[in-house]
């Protein structure tokens, strides 16, 4: 059974210099609340691993605003001028990484494995300062494990004992962070009994979860 | 150069991305599992008719991309990877990004339209980076070029006069992998080991017109047919007069 | 839309050496019905890749008897004394993977990964004959990965354009052989309408499943 | 050396594999998920009293693994890593074999409960095979040694009256990270850097007695204790008389 957390105590446990893996596709299953918890806290420094910034205003958007980003491992920030302003200012250090090597790393990262061989971004500048491995004659970039102090993951369901179910493309990177920080930190739609998610319909199982963020009033 | 097609007011939606989109169309099969980037890929969609059992992925996680539902019925979950309202089809699947780019990568996706800034002589795309300009990050674009079985390029054949298919790109490349067709309003091109085909001209133009706008060497086996344009209108694409 | 294949037809299918992957654990969530039309139809000199061989008489284990696999790639095979037997007298050979290693191989076949980088295996005769590599000072095991001509895969419910779900410990191999074969044929308990399965249920999508068996009689 | 309880009738239950699984039990701790091995340690969870929101793992899938459900309400789909019917506790999750083995190399599961044929001095693990004899297979066996946070080795102190905790191991390995915890029914045994540490005697066993029985240095610090089994029913581990 997991004890609801209110959002200020949730982004209490976050300290200056965290990584922080966050969830959702251009702001799209993001842990909204959580997100707007860490903005009023503020902690200075944080490594931000997340798919994108979505817009300014919106989701992972308002962390950089917040001025309390440093560095940022993500795939797309196209739609957020402001990151890429920073980018560019050198406020903070952004390390590209395709989409789908990213969320193989969080896999990786959370499943034990050393790294991810894979072709996406050979003959790229992704490809710069890595090791190129040859397999049966076949070059692979091996891209390293990504792992955080803290998934902030958004849901549909969450139940008492931290089960949780996603909703359409609200799936996105979530399930996978739920693998790959020491806390893991679930923001629900709803918070339902056990029972009410049953075991073929769980997506995250609850051992993964932390803490489940209390119901929004 | 700049190609606007003078369209008839009561078809003006007609413009270069239409005949683009209406001649990829073509390229779609039944039963295949599509990718179409957001942009001008994205406009596929609306040409396809008759083609049954054809399955839209988008990488942000959905299987069976549809239309944009009614006005009011929008669902902040359900959207596409620009971030704009969908809906999903009878037969929908709902996926995380790891099984996502699972089909991406492990050959599972039929085809990609993407869109391109670039190609090569060997036919090798650079559409994610204008380095000092515009850095959007690569997004899913590496990860679909290298993995899907098919890759079409969908894109205008200049960009604000200059041509997009050159012999060396300026831009960093988005894969090693050479794509599959280069489809632009002026031309149907075939990347092959020998080099760009030029398989199709676009409506109005001649093979001249073509390599004027072409900034590499297009290989020629016989004089290419007007490109096929049945999935629009009957009569609009013939209608549109040549730059 | 799918067509409903019959068993015989999808046994027809499959030709003398062909590489076949089949889900289940000890027998539960295996394709049954495939499983006899194959015995049935009898290849010869059949590659197998499953987590085990049940035991005889069950499941894979009716493969086993037929005398109809030449090679197997496997995690276990301790409660079939037949494949032992037939592995010591040099009948059929077989590859022990250990099970977590054997899934990551499958999954990369199935998800254009060059390899698995692990460290289960290592210091065992798991290693031998196989490239250890150092990643930030830590070695790791690489695991080539595997994939097949067909996936013979048990669902529980499947829809007309395949999409398949799974139920409590029978979706084990399942899912993730889906992804890795050239040919994917699911066997379902029972076969509903599109829409029956919801898109957040769905756990297979259609678009992996080559051709879905016919209902049961 | 054969081990043998003599136990008051009305008790046969507790043999000397009772004691192991009730010593192990107490390991076990509030919140925890755990894997359970097939044989010998599945009967640690019969000795579980006390401790809240444990959920048991099995590699075949389900977490949240529950007792054998009454006659005739089996199901044929939910089953242990054995192949036995069980049930699944409110909570419970279906995972498939990916998700299953991400768990358990990854560090999520709190800790695993194996058999064992030997364990060397370095306190690694032999208990997959045996060469020439047994050919089972690894199954999950590696992954769990390897990447469970604690792993628990639960075996009798000898088999046919060989010691199998020996200073170097006869069978090939299961992996080379070392084991947290051993427990017979002879000895609680913690291997650590410097060696094996004799951390507990079993119900009627000295120092000597469990030296006599093993094949490899014991470190000790002061006089073991014996073997705390308050999850044996009060009174029953006392009156079990030495072998």
């Amino acid at each position: 059974m997991k004890n609801a957390l209110k959002p200020e105590a949730a982004a209490a446990l976050i300290a200056d210099g965290a990584t922080v893996m966050i969830g959702g596709f251009m702001g799209v299953g993001s842990p909204h609340r959580l997100i707007d918890a860490l903005v009023d806290r503020a902690p200075k420094n944080l490594t931000i691993i997340a798919n994108d910034t979505a817009q300014p205003g919106v989701g992972i958007g308002k962390l950089i605003t917040a001025g309390i980003v440093q560095t940022l491992i993500t795939s797309h920030i196209g739609l957020n001028p402001e990151t890429q302003a920073k980018m560019i200012s050198g406020e903070i250090a952004v390390e590209l990484s395709p989409q789908g090597t990213l969320v193989e790393r969080i896999r990786a990262g959370g499943s034990g494995l050393g790294g991810v061989l894979t072709q996406t971004g050979l003959g790229t500048p992704v490809e710069d300062g890595k090791q190129i491995i040859a397999i049966n004659g076949v070059d692979y970039l091996l891209e390293t494990p990504l792992r955080a102090d803290f998934a902030l993951i958004a849901a549909n369901e969450a139940d008492y004992v931290g089960n949780l179910n996603y909703a359409l493309t609200a799936h996105n990177f979530n399930p996978i962070m739920a693998l790959a920080a020491d806390t893991v930190i679930a923001e629900a739609q709803t918070i339902v009994p056990v029972g009410v998610i049953p075991p073929d319909g769980v997506k995250t199982p609850g051992v993964l979860v932390s803490h489940v963020l209390e119901r929004a009033a | 150069m700049t190609i606007t097609l003078e369209l008839p007011a009561s078809k003006s939606s007609f413009n270069p991305k239409d005949i683009i989109a209406a001649r990829v169309a073509e390229e779609v099969r039944s039963g295949m599992l599509v990718n179409l980037g957001i942009g001008l890929p994205s406009r596929v969609a609306g040409f396809l008719a008759g083609v049954e059992d054809v399955f839209f992925q988008a990488e942000n996680g959905v299987i069976g991309l549809g239309a944009r539902p009614p006005e009011g019925m929008e669902d902040p979950f359900l959207t596409d990877a620009g971030g704009g309202f969908v809906s999903a089809v009878p037969g929908a699947a709902s996926i995380d990004s790891a099984i996502s780019f699972a089909l991406i990568r492990g050959g599972h996706l039929d085809m990609t339209v993407l869109g391109g800034l670039e190609v090569d002589s060997d036919g090798r795309l650079a559409n994610w980076t204008v380095p000092g300009k515009m850095v959007p990050g690569m997004g899913g674009a590496m990860d679909l070029v290298a993995g899907a079985r098919r890759v079409v390029v969908a894109m205008t054949h200049t960009a604000k006069g200059k041509p997009k298919i050159k012999e060396t790109c300026s831009l960093p490349l988005t894969a090693l992998r050479r794509v599959d067709l280069i489809v632009t309003e002026m031309a149907v091109i075939e990347p092959s080991d020998a080099g760009l085909i030029l398989r199709e001209v676009g409506p109005g133009q001649t093979v001249e017109t073509v390599l004027a706008a072409t900034d590499a060497s297009l290989l020629i086996d016989e004089e290419p047919p007007e490109m096929s344009l049945r999935l629009l209108p009957i009569g609009i694409a013939k209608e549109s007069p040549a730059p």
